[in-house]
């Protein structure tokens, strides 16, 4: 049963320099309890994609077209106040620095409950202890105390860990996670990872984890999604997409990486960069770079091919047949 | 194999020191103290020419600190560095500055480090134009030359920073120093801030560089996996001391530092399947009151009484060097 | 906090030697109190006694050193026109200065943070815009000009309120105030008004700069994904964050306040200290004039201290640090 | 009945003794009676003084008024007069002593406590005149017994004083005058109260609150929002307005301050001429001539002044004593081809260049009619530019002399023409104290003869006789160019008037309620 | 020097006009600015009347009305006479011109005094950062118009006090902010890269560091002009500023605030007006291109 069904959203930034098209035509779904992988280059629109799940986009940014489905519901028509009411309810976020998320001039144990009581209204003790028993969850020690801290007072990693708890507290079916890694060290990453993919086991939480990292993806994720400039490109099992990609770019990207026992060899790369959001040539947006490009290319954007019932890509010249190596 | 580049001993302290105000609100009972980071402790080891050197370790570590204290863009408060045999440990003395030229930096920030009042001509060209390595009549044409060498289009040689991305900038980072013709380029994260397709650009570029200029690199990451890809040694820093300093695959395959070990052992990798992160405890110290004996006792799984006594010295075995009690008599 | 307070005041000191040597060597050169303050009647022996009187006959430095020694000693002299310590008079005028100030900060306050504040929030919207440009122009209009503009509309046409002068006052604690007293109120509305335009201005714009720069903070965004209403992130999350900001700046421009309070007072007629300022500069009443400036020097390491202790109250970051930073 | 005054200046104390000022003198005749009374037109009238004579050239006798009592109750008599007297030389801190007006006193001689005789060194005719400036307090408030004083002019021996700030704070301030004091808050304003017990008639008001209020628009504004019921020296812009508005009335009067114009006698080359190869062109009596006549008087009282002063031919308006009668001493005639000719008869048919210095807050509009007065000596050729200074700058720099030309203005204290010829025309001479404000050093023998004569001679008739001469002789030499006497204005509603004062003063007790 | 104001501001709006003019205030503010400049700029080609010729002025033409004629009918009085019989708008032409010019080159001259020391200090740290830094602090602690006030007290009144004094009242300002700049600056990498390759000091501050210190300025530096105009007007006002026969702006106020109650207003509306037309338009401009050019803001 899927917890979310995303369909061909579509949000537009509306600048002074253009319209840019920072998510256009996404589709993907989600089951209970899944993880899911969002990858691709900066600027590519993974963010954006999450702040669109949770209507959360800036101005000039707007949701101008498609589903998401969340149980069903369209989020998209939903009016704001009910929306607010699925926020931090249902539906959780984390983001990407955990210096800037945690509000610095207020106590964490403000900031804990009053995520609960703008859903729940329970009396502000009880609303503590859910505060408490959250941030014991994420393994914070003596949480009753570091509750009366302030952000400043705890270090990076342990901010995305009360990040986590908040998001956590009132036991959300969906978690949108913004790169929640990147701006740490490695090894308190994984400490954080290996939280996190404790929790997920154990509530049954779904998962939408957003990294440029496909390293990261790969220890976690069931699935993988991976985007170029606005559009997912290529989704599937996690094995399947890193060990056979299927489209050109996906097959870049993981050539760009140095892997293990590739010392000193020349990687794959990837020619060119990135493209300009608010001018996307026509066509297949990674045409211009694909080594494997023909007019057709350059013309047609390619629609999407169900390659299995889990695997989908989007190009002309799909480097896997089902299930085939390239 | 001489060393191109050799560390001795080289140390760096930041103190703060009190002003006179500082020092009489402390006579009056105010709660101030003079702070002092050992950003880098000690540090020896030597680069032989042709070869790349990794620097690895978490952020604050003294990674920087340490590329800068080569450069020449910072004092070192303790130890020598030679270079090529010449002192150039104070970057002052005439001798120092001549070898320092050969001695360039890339930076991390492809933004912040080139200045966007200038153009590109003038970014490369400048310091060749100064020291006399062409003139300035013929500095376009020298330009020209390096950018092609730097896989840009000489055409944009009149183009203002901004007007190019990430990874262009980075490139004429790379043009800004070979301007000089080094022979040693200390690269500091100079691959971090970009896009995983343009990393693999510049990492190429590098290589092919090397090749071609027969270039010695100190190449600083916290990336794990492109130091093993571009890398001859690594070096491996811990809280502003050397912890191990190993061949890459000795380091990859069997680290010795139980840090090292727990670093390797976290790098998330591609192919692995599905991952279960077995972590080491705790978090990184503050460097203004790094922990007694050796530093990362409190996070060490193998820690005994010993580690929280002794500093623990860098020991050279057979070409590895190891800074570990459990290598040097055991932790009891 | 005691480093801090130890620079602010070894700082002030310096600027009050300064500015007294300044001073004291200036009035020197442009004229002789003596000049104005005797009769004209006065014969040319007379004069002369005068001016031994007040030790004007000697060299300039000596009354100098003659002036520290007694400064030293806590002594800045009798006032040449009063002749009255100098200290005592400017005690006499500063609770009206003060209170004008502190009323006219309340003002500044109260219009420029709930402007500030829906301005940022309606940043893009012609509401927004207007509450700019209007304070561009509450930044522009000379307080002379805005003065005498208020007395001519709510005193002369209108006749709601008094037009100058100031009104009763009430005693609190032996210090005179007019706050306290409804008339006294009265007389102080116009030039506390006066004096928050500007003011309000500023606190408008910093109010405004905070609000759009905290709405795009990454805290709100996730106070946002909490669920939390947007009433409760406006007035809880962003009011908390802006206001550390505005509090300091305002703190420190009380001081300005203070000594802007010279143009409005001599507009209001308003009996404070800034008019005397002006009065003791227009006969060269040296001990004032210096006087004024040891004693606002004072009133500043005074609200700079409080300034800092308000903001460490406020902003949690500093707490740990001791806020030396 | 209260009565609320806007004060265009604000006494610097509530001692009588502690500033010789203008509105502390006015201040002081509130509480602190003199001997002598001035009327409006400072004619002499008794006061506390029934009369007096001259007994003989240096001795003065004055009758004192039977059953005065000072406001604690006292009883008022002549040792209280010494008392007075013994206080003024030794007031602390005073920035300008009452001594002018006491130096001339020798000894006293108190044959009885109502009569007082006065000894002076040399015939002195002003001693009556000066009697009227200064105040009397009261020796027994001040735990002094009258009888003991010996009196000499260079001290009293010690005696106790009230300091200057017991009369701020009300202890010091007994007096004999129509109101006592009430309070006096600096900056805000002073409140007196009806004397209940006062010798003469009762002062029209149960209550009198002063309030300093020294900007002139903010003080009309108090007058037309009802804030005050009487104003000093409205801005003569303002006063048609005041007319012309319902319930509010100007009352004027002319003053005894000239406002004149003084040229450097002396050096050469004078500091502020230009074009005259170091020549001092006042010197010539046909420049000075020139000068004044290229002045339309006329023109600035009309437009500067608002029609609010007199064109001035000397140095002291019509009717007071020493001056001539009404148009017997016009203004100079307004005739600029006249003046042409005459710089070029004295050589100088291209003028020259000069600067007025001028205060630009001392006297009304003063400034402006320097400006004015550039303006019309520009047109006779002579580039004037204006070199206009706050006051206090002002008198520094044209007591050192560093003017050619310079405006300012005279009130005679006396009411009397020796006032001004001693102070602004005599030789300067420290001695006989003449030519104090003499800042453009003239000097003719003539004028000092004159008003040294005139100055020992008692007989009155005679006295004016010689101070008109010297006036005269002082005019004819264009010696120093007078431009207008002020005219003191003062508005209020119309429920009051106010009888208007040559001395400029502020009185309450003569603000009369309308019936 | 203006002009090189003018020029750099143009260049760092390169290709950002459209962001600059959004919207009707951005027009009119950049219109009416450019309007008072050249007024100002041309006021003797443009005034009727020269109103510093004491000789073109005639008392008899003194307090009329606005619309009036001269005596012989030459000349009509648009905004009316001040008691010299100055013609308003002549005054305020050239009181604009004194306005701006005091304002323009005191803020200019602070600011050159401003980046001197401000870059000194950042580049020279230590000691010298400190003794520089304190003077400046120590400048700061008082409040502008005290110390403007304490100095025409000292100085006396004139033209050239009140530059010194307000130059001496600004430069600290910008010193500080370009000591920010400077450090801020001074720890990018391309100073780094610069010392790197071995070039001298003075280059890099010269070429390197200097020309990346300036642009904040301008901003400031446009509203520090205006406040400066206000702050010259208000000691002219309160009787220390100009001489009394070359008005500024602020001194055509002060003269007139005296007849603003008898109903002669034009005497100090007018040139109230002028006052602040210029200051809230160049505060306008200044507004814009704050938020033109804030990189934070920018879309
Ligand atoms: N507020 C905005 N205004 C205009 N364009 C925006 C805005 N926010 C995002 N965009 C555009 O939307 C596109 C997608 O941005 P997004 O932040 O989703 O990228 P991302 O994949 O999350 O990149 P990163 O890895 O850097 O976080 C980008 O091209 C960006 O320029
Ligand atoms: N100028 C300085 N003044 C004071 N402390 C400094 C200074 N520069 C660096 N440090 C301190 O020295 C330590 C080492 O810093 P360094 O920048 O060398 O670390 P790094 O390993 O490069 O870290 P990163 O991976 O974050 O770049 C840090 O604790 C840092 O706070
Ligand atoms: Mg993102
Ligand atoms: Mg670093």
């Amino acid at each position: 049963m899927s917890v979310l069904e995303v369909r061909n959203l579509q949000t537009h930034f509306f600048t002074d320099a253009g319209v840019v098209k920072a998510v256009d035509g996404v589709d993907f779904a989600l089951n209970e309890g899944e993880v899911l992988g969002l990858v691709g280059e900066s600027g590519s629109g993974k963010s954006v994609t999450g702040f669109s799940i949770l209507r959360l986009v800036d101005p000039p940014g707007r949701v101008v077209g498609g589903q998401i489905l969340f149980r069903g519901q369209d989020l998209a028509q939903l009016p704001a106040s009910e929306m607010r009411r699925l926020r931090g309810n249902k539906i959780a976020m984390i983001f990407q620095d955990p210096m800037m998320t945690l509000n610095p001039v207020l106590r964490i144990d403000t900031q804990m409950i009053e995520a609960v009581r703008a859903h729940d209204k329970v009396s502000a003790k009880a609303a503590r202890d859910r505060a408490i028993s959250a941030l014991s969850k994420v393994g914070i020690p003596s949480p009753a105390e570091r509750l009366d801290a302030y952000p400043h007072q705890f270090s990076g990693g342990m901010r995305q860990r009360v990040a986590i708890a908040i998001a956590l507290l009132n036991g959300p079916d969906l978690i949108v996670a913004d790169e929640p890694t990147t701006a740490l060290d490695v090894t308190i990453q994984s400490q954080i990872l290996a939280e996190v993919q404790d929790l997920a086991r154990d509530t049954g939480t779904a998962l939408i984890w957003i990294t440029h990292d496909l390293a990261v993806v790969a220890g976690l994720a069931d699935r993988v999604a991976v985007m170029y400039a606005g559009r997912i490109v290529e989704t599937g099992q996690t094995d399947d997409v890193l060990t056979t990609p299927g489209h050109p770019y996906s097959v870049g990207l993981l050539g760009s990486i140095p892997g293990h026992g590739q010392r000193g060899e020349r990687l794959t790369q990837i020619p060119g960069m990135a493209p300009n959001m608010a001018h996307l040539p026509p066509g297949c947006a990674f045409a211009p770079r694909c080594f494997n490009a023909d007019e057709r290319c350059r013309t047609d954007a390619p629609g999407i091919e169900d390659m299995e019932r889990v695997r989908q890509l989007r190009c002309h010249h799909p480097l896997t047949k089902a299930g085939g190596t390239p | 194999m001489t060393a191109m580049l050799e560390l001795s001993d080289v140390s760096r302290q930041f103190v703060k020191k009190l002003d006179s105000i500082e020092k009489l609100a402390k006579k009056l009972g105010a709660s101030v103290s003079e702070s002092c980071v050992n950003a880098v402790d000690s540090a020896s080891f030597h680069i032989a020419r042709g070869e790349v050197v990794g620097l690895v370790g978490e952020s604050g570590c003294g990674k920087s600190t340490l590329g800068r204290m080569v450069a020449g863009l910072l004092p070192v408060s303790g130890g020598t560095i030679r270079f090529e045999g010449v002192d150039v440990t104070d970057a002052a003395s005439a001798d120092a500055k001549t070898a320092r030229l050969r001695i360039q930096m890339i930076f991390q920030d492809p933004m912040s480090s080139l200045n966007p009042r200038m153009k590109v001509e003038e970014i490369v060209g400048e310091a060749a134009v100064y020291h006399g390595l062409t003139t300035r009549r013929e500095m376009s044409a020298y330009v020209a030359g390096i950018l092609r060498q730097v896989g840009l289009d000489p055409a944009y040689a009149q183009r203002f920073p901004h007007q190019f991305s990430g990874g262009q900038r980075q490139r004429i980072g790379i043009a800004r120093a070979l301007a000089v013709r080094p022979e040693f380029l200390i690269c500091d994260e100079s691959i971090a801030a970009l896009d995983v397709s343009i990393q693999a650009q510049v990492i190429n570029l590098f290589q092919d560089l090397r090749r071609e200029l027969d270039l010695t690199y100190l190449f600083i990451s916290h990336d794990l996996s492109v130091v093993e890809h571009i890398a001859d040694r690594v070096v491996v820093m811990y809280l502003g001391r050397i912890v191990e300093i190993a061949s890459t695959e000795a380091l990859f395959d069997d680290p010795q530092h139980p840090y090292t070990q727990a670093l390797i052992d976290q790098v998330p990798r591609l192919g692995a399947g599905r991952q279960t992160y077995r972590t080491i405890k705790g978090e990184i110290p503050s460097p203004l009151a790094p922990p007694p004996g050796c530093h990362f006792h409190p996070r060490c799984p193998m820690a005994g009484p010993r580690c929280t006594r002794d500093t623990p010295v860098l020991r050279n075995d057979a070409g590895r060097s190891v800074a570990c009690h459990l290598h040097d008599g055991g932790t009891e | 906090m005691l480093v801090y307070l130890l620079r602010r005041i070894a700082q002030s000191i310096f600027v009050a030697l300064a500015m007294m040597v300044i001073v004291f060597f200036g009035i020197y050169m442009i004229g002789n109190p003596v000049d104005i303050l005797i009769s004209p009647d006065a014969t040319p022996r007379e004069i002369e006694e005068t001016m031994a009187r007040f030790g004007f006959d000697q060299p300039i430095y000596i009354q100098f050193l003659t002036f520290v020694g007694n400064a030293l000693q806590g002594d800045l002299g009798r006032s040449f026109v009063h002749g009255e310590s100098a200290v005592t008079l400017i005690l006499h005028y500063m609770p009206a200065t003060l209170e004008l100030a502190a009323l006219g900060l309340i003002f500044s306050v109260l219009i420029g943070i709930p402007l500030g504040v829906y301005a940022g929030y309606k940043a893009d919207r012609w509401q927004g815009r207007a509450i700019m440009t209007g304070s561009i122009f509450g930044f522009s209009l000379p307080n002379f000009w805005v003065g005498m503009l208020l007395i001519l509309i709510f005193a002369v046409e209108l006749r709601w309120l008094p037009s100058t002068g100031r009104g009763d006052t009430v005693d609190v604690f032996g210090i005179r105030l007019s706050i306290f007293s409804e008339n006294g109120l009265q007389y102080m509305i116009l030039p506390a008004l006066t004096l928050a335009l500007y003011k309000a201005s500023l606190v408008t714009r910093l109010a405004r700069a905070g609000t759009q720069e905290a709405l795009v903070q990454d805290y709100v965004k996730f106070a946002r994904a909490k669920g939390v209403s947007e009433t409760r992130i406006l007035f809880v999350h962003v009011l908390k964050n802006i206001m550390i900001p505005i509090l300091t700046v305002l703190g420190l421009e009380l001081g300005s306040m203070i000594a802007f309070a010279v143009v409005t007072e001599t507009v209001f007629a308003w009996p404070g200290m800034g008019k005397l300022l002006i009065d003791s500069i227009l006969t060269l009443d040296r001990p004032v004039i210096v006087a004024y400036l040891m004693m606002t020097v004072l009133i500043f390491i005074v609200i700079n201290l409080v300034v800092d202790i308000v903001y460490t109250i406020l902003d949690p970051r500093v707490r740990v640090t001791g806020g030396a930073g | 009945q209260d009565l609320r005054i806007g004060l265009a200046a604000e006494p610097s104390s509530a001692d009588p003794h502690f500033h010789n000022l203008g509105p502390n003198n006015q201040l002081r005749r509130n509480m602190f009676e003199s001997l002598v009374g001035s009327d409006e037109q400072q004619k002499l009238f008794p006061q506390l003084a029934t009369s007096w004579r001259p007994l003989d050239d240096t001795r003065w006798e004055f009758k004192l008024r039977e059953g005065v009592t000072f406001s604690d109750g006292s009883a008022f008599d002549a040792y209280d007069v010494v008392y007075s007297v013994c206080r003024i030389p030794g007031v602390p801190d005073s920035p300008s002593l009452f001594t002018t007006y006491t130096k001339a006193i020798k000894d006293f001689e108190v044959p009885d406590p109502m009569t007082l005789i006065v000894h002076t060194a040399a015939p002195y005719p002003l001693l009556p005149t000066e009697f009227s400036t200064w105040g009397i307090i009261s020796a027994k408030a001040n735990g002094v017994d009258g009888a003991s004083i010996d009196f000499s002019p260079e001290g009293c021996g010690d005696l106790a004083y009230p300091e200057s700030q017991a009369f701020n704070e009300g202890a010091a301030a007994i007096g004999t005058g129509p109101f006592l004091l009430e309070s006096f808050r600096r900056g805000e304003g002073i409140e007196l109260v009806r004397n209940p017990d006062y010798w003469g008639d009762a002062a029209p008001w149960e209550r009198v609150s002063m309030k300093p209020l020294t900007s002139d628009g903010p003080r009309v504004a108090a007058l037309f929002a009802g804030d005050v019921d009487f104003i000093e020296n409205p801005p003569l812009q303002d006063l048609e307005r005041i007319n012309s508005e319902g319930g509010l009335q100007v009352v004027q009067g002319i003053s005894n301050r000239v406002i004149y114009l003084h040229m450097d006698h002396e050096q050469e080359p004078s500091p502020m001429i230009t074009g005259t190869d170091g020549k001092n062109p006042l010197k010539d009596v046909r420049v000075r001539e020139a000068l004044s006549i290229a002045i339309n008087r006329d023109a600035i009282v009309d437009r500067i002044m608002g029609g609010v002063a007199v064109a001035a031919g000397e140095l002291l308006p019509a009717g007071m004593f020493g001056a001539h009668e009404d148009g017997a001493m016009p203004p100079a005639p307004y005739d600029a081809d006249r003046a042409q000719a005459l710089l070029a008869e004295a050589g100088y048919p291209d003028g020259f260049g000069i600067t007025i210095g001028t205060p630009n807050d001392r006297y009304i509009n003063d400034a402006q009619v320097a400006q004015a007065v550039a303006q019309m000596w520009a047109r006779i050729g002579v580039t004037t530019e204006i070199d206009a200074v706050t006051a206090s700058t002002f008198f520094s720099r044209r007591n050192a002399y560093e003017f050619s030309v310079y405006l300012a203005g005279w009130g005679a204290g006396t009411g009397e023409m020796s006032s001004p010829i001693k102070a602004l025309v005599a030789t300067r001479d420290g001695d006989r104290g003449y030519g104090g404000t003499n800042r453009g050093q003239y000097s003719n023998p003539e004028v000092d003869d004159l008003l040294t004569k005139a100055l020992a001679t008692v007989d009155d008739d005679a006295r004016q006789e010689l101070l008109r001469e010297s006036s005269r002789v002082a005019m004819a030499d264009w010696a120093i160019l007078p431009l207008h006497f002020e005219v003191t204005p003062w508005a209020m509603t119309d429920k009051i008037t106010y009888a208007p004062r040559v001395d400029q003063y502020t009185l309450p007790a003569s603000i009369k309620p309308v019936q | 020097m203006l002009i090189g104001f003018v020029a750099i501001s143009a260049h760092l709006l390169r290709g950002r006009g459209r962001q600059f003019f959004n919207g009707p205030v951005a027009y009119v503010a950049a219109g009416s600015l450019l309007l008072l400049v050249v007024l100002a700029l041309f006021a003797n080609e443009i005034a009727p009347q020269n109103p510093y010729d004491l000789r073109q002025l005639d008392i008899m033409d003194g307090r009329l009305p606005p619309g009036s004629t001269t005596f012989d009918g030459a000349m009509t009085y648009h905004l009316g006479t001040d008691e010299q019989g100055r013609d308003i708008l002549s005054g305020i032409l050239y009181g604009l011109r004194v306005s701006l010019s005091v304002a323009i080159i005191a803020t200019l001259v602070a600011m050159a005094i401003g980046v001197v020391v401000g870059i000194y200090a950042a580049w020279a740290g230590g000691r010298v950062e400190t003794i520089l830094m304190r003077l400046v602090d120590l400048q700061l602690s008082f409040p502008s118009i005290l110390v403007a006030l304490m100095l025409m007290a000292a100085f006396g009144r004139g033209l050239d006090k009140v530059v010194i004094a307000l130059i001496i009242v600004q430069w600290a300002y910008y010193a500080r902010t370009v000591r920010g700049t400077a450090l801020s600056e001074a720890r990018k990498e391309y100073i780094d890269a610069a010392r790197g390759l071995g070039l001298p000091v003075r280059r890099i501050i010269f070429r390197h560091l200097l020309p990346n210190c300036i642009p904040p300025l301008l901003v400031i530096s446009t509203v520090q002009i205006a406040n400066t105009i206000v702050l010259e007007s208000s000691l002219s006002f309160l009787g220390v500023g100009v001489p009394i026969t070359r008005p500024s702006l602020g001194l055509l106020i002060a003269n007139g605030y005296d007849y603003m109650l008898s109903g002669q207003y034009w005497m100090s509306m007018y040139p109230g007006v002028a006052l602040l037309a210029i200051v809230a338009s160049i505060n306008l401009v200044g507004d814009r291109l704050r938020d033109t050019l804030n990189p934070r803001l920018r879309k």
